[in-house]
């Protein structure tokens, strides 16, 4: 299967505090490679401030890198320029968490829909038949067509978000915590809706949630993301059934199971202390004050992402 | 809310711009909806305020007497009684009702209610040249910083910081003096602006002159006028850049002017309408200042130096010629005031509501 | 048999506002008994964090409570109703015997004051403590009993200087200072990462039983629900749809929204090929529907389910459930 | 503290910048005033050609304008450059004069303070009744009263129908400390003469303030308001602390955006104050730059706003170092 995408050394840094003086930098991405397959969700996981979010807007080129390339049908995003960084933008696109400011309070539907087809100048034919077929497509009808978006609730604000991008028949779609400000009940809808419209358009998703059991439901494969590096990756329902480095073990067995029976049996493997400041990450391993098995090696050494069985790769001094 | 007779006017106010638009193109009334329900809504809103009822009143008759005044004024503003009588016991500072002289005298004898008619045209002339020019630079200047940041914005937040720190009435009165001669010389040397001045200020041909410190201090005003508006429009696009909905145009390939133009500027352009509002009154107020300090004979008549001018015989008693054109000044910026503060809470959707529905 | 150490009947609680009144509690009915946690579970806008606030009347205007009782059992053992107490009385009761955490850790502490102030006025009030050395001196204990780390330093630190497991941790303290029997904790782990939701969510569980405190979980995570809880109540749009033992809600769920809202929720620990969605949106609760809220989404919607609203009937043993499903007529 | 104090020098320096952009503002604009200064200064039409050549070569009027420049800002600041038109050494005019006008802005800010943040928070405590709607209405009114109007307004009611008050003169005490009369005379215990600052300012001082304090009353209300929904005042009541420390924690967040816009009120009044001055015949800054100005005296113009500029930069300094003090999030 040929990769879509190639993420290759990604690192981004932010500068912070004194404007003139010291400069300190929060690595919030620090040297990320993985690559996503034509038609699969990969899933990316960790928790805030690991750097996911990050990694979405640089995927994207909403941000300049610090280092390193992307690549997208096997030509580097940041060196795009004119024309073919409009393709580009036509081809790739953003759901974001927040469906409350992700649209223009200012425009109706209609507009917020047909925007993208302006900016890109594409013929449709006639807009309103346009707009209305994607509408139907994500759950809408005629009469939400010249609303604003103050008159609809999160879940329906979503599936605009969702149409908008589909305007541009895109094939590679960020999803940065599509659900995590929708309420249970409509999640799911939203959830089922992307899965759909991925069969239908063999769309690429790279989602984005902390959210385990999200991501588990609708990850092909899964990264899990510590501190501004990946820590493991690979098929989602073997990231689940045997997971390999600690931290990934850790969050897994720590997420609440919506099952009383379940909840008392699981063996939880507790980790101390919370994510530490990414201005300056531990040396060595960046997880090992946290890790219950840290040897002195992890102190001092990183470990490098390495292939543990076939297609599973994992960063952990536990397996070399 | 039935029975509020505005609330009808406003109905058939909106359902008149439904019906010509819907003229002009059949799919108007579909496609706007809820922008008109919208109007609607702030228009009962502002019905519910009566304050802001009485603010548009009084803004609206300031506009009103600012362009008709002239015509409607019982003399010209430079008529005298003691001229045209010959009574000069009588007339000289005359109170209020003295033979024809509704708000009474000056020293010269002259009709304050017809000066106060004209200065209302100054006025006017003045907010609508200062306004819209200082407004565009600051806009213009405040989304650059705000938008790019960096050292785009270093360089114009710089440059606005000096023009704070500088006190704008001095600032403001320096470049009056040093632009009035220039002023004075253009007109003096180009006979169609002399006519052009003197039609739009209502004034004789022969007082054109006489409105140069007035165009100089239009000019200086716009210079002092723009600094709060990079700022204010400054602190706003940076906040409407932290909308998701701003990155999501970037992911579209919107470039960086369609973004400001369209996305960033209408949705400040609310508050930047109150603020406009507001400042409507503001500038009445620093162009009457201004004419205060400038001070002298009162050759054209300009609301502050009739106060000026009146002030200077306070000793004789002759509290009209204070009293009247002070508030003449008080209640055209009150009503714009009052009237930009019900817009403020008609504008934002959580204060409305609370008024709609009172 | 414990006795209950809460009664709540009828409660309503209605929100006068600009858009008609938002009835956001609406005849709820619950008791809570000494010694287990309880959960409410629901919805943003079910009226969850609405009712834990009623119950000592910490409902600013436009809300006001507008009928209902809610029995507090004192520690002589009698009960008194919150609703009819004044003022002082009822501040006296706020924090001393029904304490509350907060959702957001991060805006519950004023910025302006060190953690340690937080300590001491709220034991200087409660009258528990007579000096601010001493209130220190607990605040180090309880910072200690909830494994703050470095708790000498923290109380001289201001709420920004810690992370958010931190500042929770410190609110939880807080919380605690004055020795409530009834601890409220409303979403308190709903801003944190999973790793620290589970310390905290564990650091829970220890306290209430080293104390023997009674525990009132809001909550709209059905994994912390099966976690923590001992008995539910599911709230739907401000009515109470379904009340009783953890394990009986989640094997045997009753009511069709409980049905829907466990058949929705992915399993982090099954791999699940589809979810079932509920239809449609969460009522607004200026109109709501009439009769049963849920019916415009409920698939076995009956007729005089659009008609009358259910009634609380007891299914099975301590189960009880407002559904036309379950009424014999 | 060495930290703050790193952060002041800090600040200082990038003040700068300002200081001569505002000064060399004030130049170019005094250099486009058209009439010729030399001839003017000399003695107007009747001056004599040799007197005009000595005052363009003593203040270098023939040379380029950025060494005219450099020559007037080393002439002030080392108060070396003689007045051409009052004949004394500039900078010791302005500073002789800005002890008065510091003394009006004190006045005017204390109305500001005392009557708007009381109000503001009265205003909130009744919120939405007819106290809340009167403040509301009376702030309105305040900043949109023209002061020179009320300031005559005054003067004909409490002068001239009155008598309570005079409007001549500065009461001086024996002593001379600070330059400030009112500070001077409190330190040295001379009480009648504070009465007599206190009868000769008060109403200039509320004049001047008239406008601000309207404004502070609004920010009071809002930002109080805002505070009192905060989830701090909700932890605060569930926690069952008395009202009174509710209140107070409410109070102390509402102090952090209002310690700048105070400053920035300062900075308004410094703004006010030529109008104030000339209405009330006080002998301070401002009416000595518009007297300048009409006088195209322009060391004087350029000296002033250079102190001006300096009360901005202090105004700023001092905002920052409240700020550190309030809050604590405030790091340097």
């Amino acid at each position: 299967m040929p990769a879509l995408i190639q993420v290759e050394n990604l690192k981004k840094y932010f500068p912070v505090g004194g404007k003139l003086l010291v400069k300190q930098w929060v690595k919030a991405v620090d040297g990320v490679s993985f690559e996503i397959y034509e038609g699969e969700t990969l899933g990316l996981v960790g928790e805030s401030g690991c750097g996911k979010s990050t990694t979405a807007r640089l995927l994207l080129r909403l941000e300049e890198p610090t280092d390193g390339k992307v690549l997208f049908e096997g030509k580097n995003i940041y060196k795009l320029r004119g024309r073919e960084l409009k393709e580009f933008r036509r081809k790739a696109n953003i759901v974001f968490q927040d469906p409350y400011t992700s649209l223009d309070p200012r425009m109706t539907v209609f507009d917020i829909i047909m925007e993208p087809i302006r900016v890109h100048k594409i013929d449709v034919g006639d807009p309103e038949q346009y707009v209305l077929k994607l509408l139907y497509e994500v759950g809408l009808n005629e009469s939400h067509m010249y609303r604003y978006p103050h008159e609809f609730s999160g879940g329906q604000r979503q599936r605009i978000a969702i149409a908008r991008v589909l305007a541009l028949r895109p094939k590679f779609i960020v999803l940065d915590e599509p659900t995590s400000a929708l309420d249970v009940s409509v999640q799911a809808q939203i959830l089922n809706l992307l899965k759909d419209l991925q069969k239908k358009y063999n769309l690429t998703y790279l989602f984005i949630s902390h959210n385990l059991a999200v991501v588990r439901y609708m990850s092909h494969r899964i990264a899990v993301m510590y501190l501004g590096k990946i820590v493991e990756i690979g098929d989602a329902e073997e990231i689940f059934e045997s997971p390999l480095h600690p931290y990934t073990r850790a969050l897994i067995s720590l997420i609440p199971v919506p099952d009383p029976f379940q909840a008392r049996k699981r063996k939880k493997l507790m980790i101390q202390g919370e994510p530490p400041n990414p201005i300056n990450p531990p040396p060595g391993c960046r997880f090992h004050p946290r890790c219950p098995f840290a040897k002195d090696r992890c102190k001092k050494e990183e470990p490098k992402l390495i292939e543990y069985s076939k297609g599973h790769y994992v960063a952990c001094w536990l397996y070399s | 809310m039935p029975g509020h007779p505005l609330d009808r006017l406003s109905d058939a106010f909106i359902s008149l711009i439904a019906r010509v638009m819907t003229r002009v193109n059949p799919k108007w009334l579909e496609r706007n909806r809820y922008k008109l329900e919208e109007w609607r809504l702030m228009l009962y809103a502002l019905n519910r305020s009566p304050t802001g009822i009485a603010g548009l009143i009084l803004a609206m008759g300031f506009v009103f007497i600012g362009i008709f005044g002239p015509y409607i004024a019982p003399h010209s503003y430079d008529f005298s009684y003691i001229a045209a009588t010959g009574k000069y016991k009588l007339y000289w500072l005359a109170p209020p009702g003295t033979g024809g002289a509704i708000l009474g005298t000056d020293d010269l004898g002259r009709d304050l209610l017809s000066q106060l008619l004209y200065g209302a045209r100054i006025s006017l002339v003045v907010v609508a040249l200062v306004l819209p020019v200082g407004i565009s630079i600051g806009v213009i200047l405040g989304l650059l910083a705000g938008y790019y940041g960096g050292a785009v914005d270093e360089a114009i937040m710089r440059v606005t910081d000096i023009f704070l720190a500088f006190p704008g009435l001095i600032l403001a009165l320096a470049l009056t003096s040093a632009l009035t001669m220039r002023i004075a010389y253009a007109i003096a040397n180009n006979p169609w602006l002399t006519s052009f001045v003197s039609a739009v200020f209502a004034l004789k041909p022969s007082d054109a002159l006489n409105i140069a410190p007035t165009l100089a201090i239009i000019v200086a005003l716009w210079l002092v006028w723009w600094p709060g508006y990079a700022r204010l429009v400054r602190g706003m696009t940076l906040q409407q850049k932290g909308n998701v909905f701003v990155m999501a145009a970037q992911a579209l390939g919107m470039s960086s002017r369609e973004i400001m133009f369209k996305h960033i500027l209408p949705n400040i352009l609310g508050p930047l309408l109150v603020f406009m509002t507001l400042d409507v009154g503001n500038v009445i107020l620093v162009e009457a200042g201004l004419s205060f300090l400038m001070g002298g004979q009162i050759k054209i008549p300009e609301w502050g130096a009739i106060v000026q001018h009146g002030s200077q015989y306070l000793v004789n008693g002759a509290w009209w010629l204070l009293i009247f054109p002070g508030l003449a000044i008080l209640l055209a910026v009150l009503g714009w005031n009052l009237f930009g503060d019900a817009l403020r809470d008609i504008l934002d959707p959580r204060t409305r509501r609370s008024i709609e529905f009172r | 048999m414990p006795e209950p150490i809460v009664i709540v009947e009828d409660l309503k609680v209605y929100f006068y506002t600009y858009a008609g009144v938002v009835r956001a509690v609406d005849g709820v009915s619950f008791e809570i008994y000494e010694g287990e946690t309880f959960c409410i579970v629901g919805e943003t806008g079910c009226g969850k964090s609405v009712t834990s606030r009623a119950l000592t009347k910490l409902i600013d205007p436009p809300g006001r409570i507008a009928g209902g009782k809610v029995l507090f059992k004192d520690r002589s053992g009698r009960y008194i109703n919150m609703l009819e107490l004044d003022e002082e009385t009822l501040r006296e009761m706020r924090g001393k015997e029904i304490a509350y955490i907060f959702q957001d850790p991060a805006a519950a502490l004023d910025p302006l004051y060190t953690i340690g102030y937080h300590f001491i006025e709220t034991m200087r009030d409660h009258g528990t403590i007579r000096s601010n050395k001493e209130g220190i001196e607990r605040a180090i204990e309880l910072l200690r009993e909830v494994a703050m780390p470095a708790p000498e330093v923290r109380v001289k630190n201001y709420p920004h200087e810690l992370s958010g497991g931190m500042k929770q941790r410190a609110v939880i303290g807080i919380g605690l200072s004055n020795m409530p029997r009834l601890l409220i904790a409303d979403e308190p782990t709903s801003y944190l990462d999973v790793s620290v939701q589970a310390q905290i969510l564990e650091l829970l569980r220890q306290l209430k039983e080293k104390r023997g405190l009674t525990l009132l979980m809001i909550t709209h995570d059905m994994g912390v629900v099966a976690e923590m809880c001992d008995r539910v109540a599911v709230l739907y749009a401000g009515h109470l749809a379904e009340i009783g033992p953890v394990d009986r809600i989640f094997m045997n769920p009753l009511h069709p929204y409980t049905q829907a809202l466990l058949r929705a929720v992915p399993n982090p620990t099954r791999r699940m090929l589809k979810l079932e969605p509920i239809p449609g949106n969460v009522p607004n609760l200026a109109s709501p529907p009439p009769g049963c809220r849920f019916h415009p989404r409920c698939p076995y919607a009956m007729d005089i389910c659009k008609r009358e609203r259910p009634k609380m009937i007891e299914v099975e043993e301590r189960h009880r459930v407002a559904c036309w499903l379950y009424a014999k007529r | 503290m060495t930290n703050l104090k790193r952060f002041l020098i800090r600040r200082f320096l990038t003040f700068i910048p300002t200081l001569i952009g505002v000064t060399l503002l004030t130049y170019v604009i005094a250099f486009i005033i058209p009439a010729n200064p030399a001839r003017f200064w000399a003695g107007g039409l009747k001056a004599r050609p040799d007197v005009i050549q000595m005052i363009i070569h003593e203040y270098h009027l023939n040379d380029p304008w950025y060494v005219q420049y450099y020559y007037f800002m080393k002439g002030i600041l080392t108060n070396s450059m003689i007045d051409p038109v009052t004949g004394y050494h500039v900078m010791s005019y302005i500073l002789s004069r800005f002890p008065i006008t510091f003394q009006l802005a004190l006045f005017g800010f204390f109305f500001t303070v005392v009557l708007g943040i009381p109000l503001g928070i009265i205003s909130a405590l009744k919120r939405d009744t007819w106290v809340d709607a009167l403040v509301r209405v009376w702030s309105l009114i305040g900043v949109s009263v023209p002061i020179f109007w009320l300031g005559y307004i005054f003067i004909y009611i409490f002068f001239y129908k009155l008598g309570w008050i005079t409007i001549a003169g500065i009461p001086y005490p024996p002593k001379t400390i600070t330059g400030v009369p009112i500070i001077d005379a409190i330190l040295e215990g001379a009480w009648p003469v504070v009465i007599e600052n206190i009868k000769r300012f008060i109403l200039p001082g509320f004049t001047l303030g008239f406008a601000s304090i309207g404004v502070v009353a609004r920010l009071t209300r809002n930002a109080f308001l805002d505070a009192l929904n905060s989830d701090y005042v909700l932890f605060a009541k569930a926690r069952g602390l008395k009202k009174l420390r509710v209140y107070g924690h409410a109070l102390k967040n509402t102090m952090v955006p209002l310690v700048t816009v105070l400053g920035l009120q300062f900075g308004g009044l410094l703004g006010g104050v030529p109008i104030t001055e000339t209405v009330f015949g006080i002998p301070g800054m401002g009416r000595a730059m518009v007297q300048a100005i009409f006088s195209l005296d322009f060391p004087v113009l350029i000296a002033g706003t250079f102190m001006i500029a300096i009360i901005y930069v202090v105004t700023n300094l001092i905002v920052d170092i409240l700020y550190a003090f309030i809050d604590p999030r405030v790091r340097y």
